[in-house]
């Protein structure tokens, strides 16, 4: 086996060496009895060339990933720079363990550090951990962390986030006396609807909120955030679509205490839903209720700066079963990918990134705006994505716009909501030309028509 | 020749690598886009200016592709990895991460296919997840599996909320109000009670023997109290030892009603060798990024599959990915599922590098890793025993503890050894885990290191064990041959600075 | 802390990686072939015993493919490389490297493309050639082009030869006879007087004047004997500076019935700027490993185009790339040509790297490279005048040239300084080079560095300039911070050992 | 321009810096009249996503890239391991320069000994140089190489050798004064016939062959070798399929004096015709006349061993007109990537990718000849390539196969021979299935009946 060093001649000589015969006598600790003896139902090895060619034959299957596609929902088709793949290629960094000797990974420990503090200047807030497992899992822990904090049980979310979120929150929060009760939509806005808020009291830990949400509408944060306060509960706010961050107001400047988001769409491949990054962001204050890795500034004897994972006495190595999390490994690569692709787009590629997405989303609604049979439902300002309320069963129409078109139209929202069976949510990037806009919005027509 | 009393030297430019941020310089740029061709609508008329940014995105850096390049091939070269060399982190399975599985996981039809794309265009994806799903199914001797855990904690979250949803299901929710202990060895994985504790169990710890095995008295004790839901164990346990009484232990707790919980971190002692399943486990997570080589990445992406019992199945998280036909289908419809633990199915691209690894290997490639893999553990248990104390005499399995017993006499510790170890130019072992044993040094090779570099590491720890006799000072003050010496983490942890800031502004910090 | 006088010490396990062969252990296995799927016949049926190895490719390394990729990446990191740092060597254009270049030439359907493939189903390839064909000749004012030598020197065997087939054709075989005489001046590069002795001419050099320029009576001189072929310069010269009389040189030469050839080492001092056709040269070579970016690889691949006027078209090696209508077409019917200099079409790769250059920066950002490049050479001139002697005075323009003069008084030499460049963190620059310039050190930053990384390589030279007065040996002896020191290269190459030899027949190298 | 660091605002402060106003200025030493004023005829920037669009495009109109194919002919598919284009993509290796400064360049140096040593190893020779530009160039550097060692200037050359390296030749010897003399085809072998050698005398340099030859026959290198030496001229032996190094005997031990090889098939990608590598190999005795670079063993003060360019008096930049070759940039990178080939593949790696071609082109052989009309004209040992004789014109039979059965059949030998109308020349690899073969096979049959 070419992945092994020592050859079987070696591995004999090795054998006498440690004063055994059979490489069977290694397993001697094992009760005969559990012991497998028949070889496992695995085919046997293949050749790289084998290999290779059945992947490939696998990944032919997935027609929809090599064409035209205007689906977000939580993973966004966004440009990434050629050298990120080259960076996190080089074996200094994705061969290496978590930094837990810092002297000889400081490359690793020093990259996080700039994460940190570029989701701190992104998001608007003051301290941000090393990764997260990816969003959904970043917004349960921050109503964990919200509890935890404020030591009530109350958690007020917004129907609007996205439901795999949500679903995800349901599963983490359920043996924890948590409830999360739901704020409704409004109709008309695609917002959630503030009314119910009015329900806020002193047993409330925490509203939780996305923006822009799910139906791709900007949500009012800094208003949410004065009437949670008011109540002395935390504003917890989800970003999906970290790209709108480059345009819209942080969450941070308008009034979040924790703010998680997805950052797949800072030059993380699609992958089919992972792996990709999430980021998780607070204040100050509440540092030292953050769960996952923390990487902080640090100097040696001569003074020499350095940097090194911090306040581990929050951790489960440490605190065990006390710990504010149970994260152990994150998604450092990823989180080093993201890393490279906002120091690479920088200050005016992410602002450019984001007024490009926002102008084809716009043009897209328009001219499907403007289609028979098609509208808009909701009225609320949006970033790149937004529903359709189409003719017909939406999920029947996008089915035949990818077979006779070619073109992922969108998402079907049955797919998650009863009773929107007509509607579609449609996102548009930087990488969707005007010409894949205007074939998406002909092929609707025909085949609304 | 002493590089040091030599004015103004920097032994390579990479040594001083700035903070992006301090490299940044207003105007410079790095990206590139086509321009916008679609006529602009004026913002405002968009998006109101008060949900607009009005900070300019101030701070962000502005940098060339130049200068990203070079600051991150610079600071690459500051880290340690397993191209370099042996990476001997016990319980961490540092094995070599093939390029090939890499160049697989970036086949543009699985790097760009949209999680949300209709499953009849996804078919190869979900091919992956099969056939991926039923070699765990095989390799555990369980018949369910999950994939979507994004790591070993996770999956063990996943475990243990399935054992709570199993026992509620069974004795129903009254009853099982009442079996809310979880058990665990005082010598398992931090995330063990942590991820109980996450399924709202109270975490009761289970002694080890000074043979290092779990204590079976102390177990049926436990066990007694009838409050028991499971017993979380690690096999081999974190000591590198096989708990040769697994079957006996699983009796016990299951006569107690409870649930056997496997930590499946160490199974690279056990591919191919022996099941879990097949010794009375109900359920377990596996660590791809350790057994089946999928990159750790500097912490991560991981991905932490779970496998349980037929008992167990109908408790797995959604979606399900299913074999209907010929047709691969994602399966919602699981009314007793736990529900969901992450959005879509998990950390596909690190599955699809797993099966890659399993499929390069074979059924006898993955027998073979395990035998090379043990014997090199054992290998340098012999080659050390006679300058380190071995708590435990039991033959370890692919990973043996030491501990700085003899050393700490000198005032050597487990921390300056590992230092030490680093002026040898290795990786150094993983240290003080498990707690249980005073200064442990716990050491796993794998199956990816060659016979000459085992042989080094091993004349490195008795020079470093002969040095903490006779020059200890030279071993407490290592390292002496990197960047920057031991930093002053406690001062850190006191006045934390986790962010960069202008320096103006920097004292607010 | 001086980490050399601890014993036993390796900074780190990298530098002391053997020889492969010296890890080689018979029975491992690196590769993996899928099993042969033919029925077998006996070798002996198909290829006779004594036409067959019987040595069973003895010596040939057994290692695994985890050897292979620690050997290689252990090496790597003793080269210092782009990515790293600045690389200011004169004449040799060390510029950033596009990695989008990178991943362009790695495309399928160029990088599996098999160079005697039918042309209609090559299409895409010949339009690659075509297309830099034409920007090539835009950039350079030439009409012809061909791009099939693989590097400089070999574009100037391929342009010189064009000459002499050109004179041959112009004045008969006869007379052409007594015109075999190529004008050199006596600061070019070593490849121009090797190519045009290829081309069977006689090299006379022609001197260059204190000011740095060729000296224009000496050229008139040798003119006017009447067997001059033709005159290589190099424009800007090997010195940086631009030969302003380059007109009036080509009118001489052209007035003594030569042909005025020019090494375009230089040209990223003038796309964009001024055109080699618009001075009157005939012929030119390029250097895309140089100018157009493409990697130098440690030595290569690299890809030298020759460009050539209208009358000089018809020489041009076979085949070459045309286009009739949409359709591209190999032409070997040119009955004139020199022939061909290189099996198929030249370093194909390159070029697609080349042509990926240029569309990125498009005309703008060609010119934007060239100014920025002339630039930073300026900066580094400005920077270093006071510190060290400059021959010439004349602006440079994208290299500069310095003597060790000053330094040399304390015994400190070019070559120390070099060295000593290496303890700050930069390579050094090119050496003694040009000849005519004593103890000459050529500096040419390129445009891929800012400027504070400028403004460091300004304060160390400045700082060795200090060191050089104020403590000789420290630099005389430098570099006092790599793996290893200076070699004794007389001894290496008195007894030259050129290949590893298995230990005991190892005396008999 | 994101390749060029320093901002526009940076430039104009460094312009004032060096007593600049405008950009323009730094030209002022080039006369106003050959300046150009018009911007360069070459379109406007493309950015990453436009520029691989447009790159992909033209990559798809490369048909013959992607299909089944049995051309050789100079130029092999060969399976190449995964890691050497990862290893070849570590900066330190592809952005180095030519290992002009030894105490940074260890990691090109001691890469290209053990390039040297492998050459050595598999030609069977006692010296081999760093590379030559590739196959076709080094042999004409061998012939103008013998020339200095025996003064002699008759080269007697096989016309079995690749008509592509035959050209290249005469390019290089035409003003050296030396004749190239053809030795003819014996028809029945498909060998050079060696009656011509009965010319060969005191004033024959070299006698140039191909093994296998240009029509896949093995040639009798030892017995030509006997004929060469007794005339006391040098037997000069290039190889084009360098994978049969891995089964044939090696031209060293048959008594070649000059071998030159094209290193392609170990692991380079056939990058429609570039860049390649040529070995260059010889006898000891001859090492100061070899062209090219050469690395050697040299030590420091200490005695640490490391890598150095050494008899550098062989070459242009000390020697100028007087040095044994013009090149100086040879092809580093690609040997490099031969190199880590001949490693990964190792020992048994070679010999067993060598027994599959030729056990393939066997079979392959067998079922074409079995074919009616087909024949096989020459009768010589062979390894991977053979011709093949057709019923009929082979280009045409050749074009439908593209066409009718999308597969690359072969090479017409009317492309090079007049009077070779029907015959192709067919290569075999181990990465040609069995599937691929037998369609090949039914391909011929069908369109030929
Ligand atoms: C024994 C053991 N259990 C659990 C874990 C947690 O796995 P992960 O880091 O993937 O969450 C680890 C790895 O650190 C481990 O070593
Ligand atoms: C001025 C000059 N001319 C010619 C050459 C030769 O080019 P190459 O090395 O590509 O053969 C070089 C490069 O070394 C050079 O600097």
């Amino acid at each position: 086996m070419r992945y092994i060093p020592n050859s079987p001649a070696e591995r004999e000589e090795m054998l006498r060496a440690v004063g055994l015969e059979r490489a069977s006598q290694l397993f001697d600790s094992i009760p005969a009895d559990i012991r497998l003896e028949k070889p496992l139902g695995v085919p046997s090895a293949l050749s790289e060339m084998e290999l290779l060619e059945k992947f490939n034959r696998m990944a032919e299957r997935n027609r929809a990933a090599t064409r035209p596609s205007f689906l977000g929902a939580g993973a966004y088709s966004h440009y990434a720079p050629t050298i990120i793949d080259h960076l996190i290629s080089r074996s200094e960094f994705f061969t290496a363990y978590t930094p837990y000797q810092p002297e000889i990974s400081q490359g690793t420990l020093q990259a996080i550090f700039e994460f940190q503090t570029l989701v701190c200047q992104l998001t608007g807030m003051e301290v941000a951990n090393a990764s997260m497992y990816d969003g959904s899992t970043a917004l349960a822990e921050a109503v964990l962390m919200a509890e935890r904090i404020t030591r009530r049980k109350r958690v007020i979310v917004s129907s609007a986030i996205h439901p795999e979120y949500l679903a995800v929150a349901d599963t983490y929060v359920q043996h924890y006396g948590i409830e999360l009760e739901r704020l409704e939509i409004d109709e008309q806005t695609g917002r959630t609807s503030t009314e119910a808020l009015a329900s806020l009291d002193d047993k409330t830990a925490a509203v939780v909120i996305q923006s822009p949400n799910f139906f791709g509408c900007i949500e009012e944060v800094a208003a949410i955030a004065e009437r949670a306060h008011a109540a002395g509960a935390l504003l917890v706010v989800a970003v999906t679509e970290s790209a709108s961050l480059g345009l819209l107001r942080s969450p941070g400047a308008s009034g979040a205490d924790i703010v998680v988001a997805e950052g797949q769409s800072f030059g993380v491949p699609l992958s089919f839903g992972g792996p990709y990054v999430g980021l998780f962001a607070t204040r100050d204050k509440y540092a030292r209720q953050i769960p996952g890795r923390l990487v902080g500034e640090a100097y040696d004897k001569q003074g020499r700066r350095g940097f090194v994972l911090t306040l581990a006495t929050r951790e489960q190595h440490i605190r065990r079963e006390k710990a504010t999390s149970n994260i152990c490994t994150n998604e450092g690569l990823i989180a080093l990918a993201a890393t490279i692709y906002m120091e690479t787009m920088g200050r005016r590629g992410i602002e450019e990134t984001a007024r490009q997405c926002a102008q084809k989303a716009a043009y897209a609604a328009r001219r499907i705006g403007e289609l028979q049979g098609y509208t808009l439902p909701f009225s609320a300002p949006r970033f790149n994505e937004f529903v359709v309320r189409a003719p017909s069963n939406a999920d029947e129409l996008l089915s035949r716009l990818a077979s006779e078109k070619n073109i992922t139209g969108g998402l079907a929202l049955s797919r998650y909501y009863e009773g929107r069976e007509t509607d579609f949510l449609v996102c548009v990037t930087e990488t969707n030309s005007r010409a894949e806009i205007d074939a998406l919005v002909e092929g609707l027509r025909s085949i609304a028509g | 020749m002493d590089s040091t009393n030599i004015t103004k030297v920097t032994p390579h430019i990479s040594h001083n690598e700035h903070l992006i941020f301090e490299r940044s310089q207003e105007g410079r740029i790095g990206y590139s886009l086509p321009p916008l061709d679609v006529d602009e609508t004026p913002l405002d008329e968009l998006i109101p200016a008060e949900l607009r940014r009005d900070d300019d995105l101030e701070g962000v850096p502005e940098v060339s592709e130049v200068d990203v390049v070079r600051h991150f091939t610079r600071i690459s070269t500051w880290n340690y990895s397993i191209d370099l060399g042996m990476y001997p982190l016990g319980s961490c399975t540092m094995k070599y991460n093939s390029r090939l599985n890499e160049k697989v996981a970036r086949i543009p039809g699985f790097a760009n296919l949209h999680p949300l794309a209709p499953e009849s265009d996804s078919q190869g994806a979900l091919e992956v997840i099969y056939e991926l799903q039923e070699y765990l199914s095989e390799i555990t001797g369980l018949a369910g599996v999950t994939l979507q855990p994004a790591a070993g904690a996770h999956g063990e979250m996943t475990g243990v909320m399935m054992i709570r949803a199993f026992i509620d299901a069974r004795d129903g929710r009254e009853a099982s109000a009442k079996r809310r202990v979880m058990l665990i060895p005082d010598s398992a994985h931090g995330t063990n009670p942590a991820s109980a504790m996450l399924a709202g169990f109270t975490v009761k710890a289970i002694r080890s023997t000074s043979e290092g095995f779990t204590d079976l008295e102390h177990l049926r004790e436990m066990c007694a109290a009838g409050d028991v839901a499971g017993f979380m164990l690690t096999n081999p346990n974190t000591l590198g030892l096989f708990e040769k009484n697994i079957r006996e232990i699983c009796d016990i707790v299951h006569e107690a009603g409870g649930l056997v919980y496997m930590d499946g971190a160490n199974m690279n002692a056990l591919v191919g060798v022996a099941r879990p399943g097949d010794m009375g486990v109900d359920v377990i997570h596996l660590n791809l990024h350790k057994t089946f080589s999928t990159p750790h990445g500097g912490g991560g992406p991981g991905c932490g599959p779970c496998c349980c019992t037929k008992e167990l199945e109908p408790f797995l998280p959604v979606p399900r990915v299913v074999k209907d036909g010929d047709v691969f289908k994602l399966d919602y419809n699981r009314p007793q599922s736990i529900g969901r633990v992450k959005a879509f199915y998990g950390n596909f691209g690190m599955m699809v590098r797993a099966l890659a690894y399993i499929l390069t290997h074979g059924a006898e490639g993955l027998r073979e890793v395990t035998e090379a893999a043990v014997l090199n553990a054992r290998y340098i248990a012999e080659g050390l025993t006679s300058d380190y104390e071995k708590p435990f005499n039991a033959p370890p399995m692919h990973e043996v503890v030491f501990t700085d017993k003899r050393q700490s006499r000198k005032g050597v510790h487990t921390l300056d050894i590992a230092k030490r170890l680093i002026d040898y130019g290795f990786h150094p072992m993983t240290i003080y885990f498990p707690l249980i044993v005073q200064g442990a040094m716990l050491i796993e090779p794998t199956e990816s290191v060659g016979r000459q570099e085992l042989d080094q590491f091993i004349e490195a720890m008795r020079s470093i064990a002969r040095e903490a006799k006779e020059n200890p000072d030279l071993v407490i003050n290592a390292p002496h041959s990197t960047r920057i010496g031991r930093l002053d983490e406690a001062a850190a942890a006191r006045r934390p600075i986790l962010r960069w800031k202008p320096k103006e502004s920097a004292s607010a910090a």
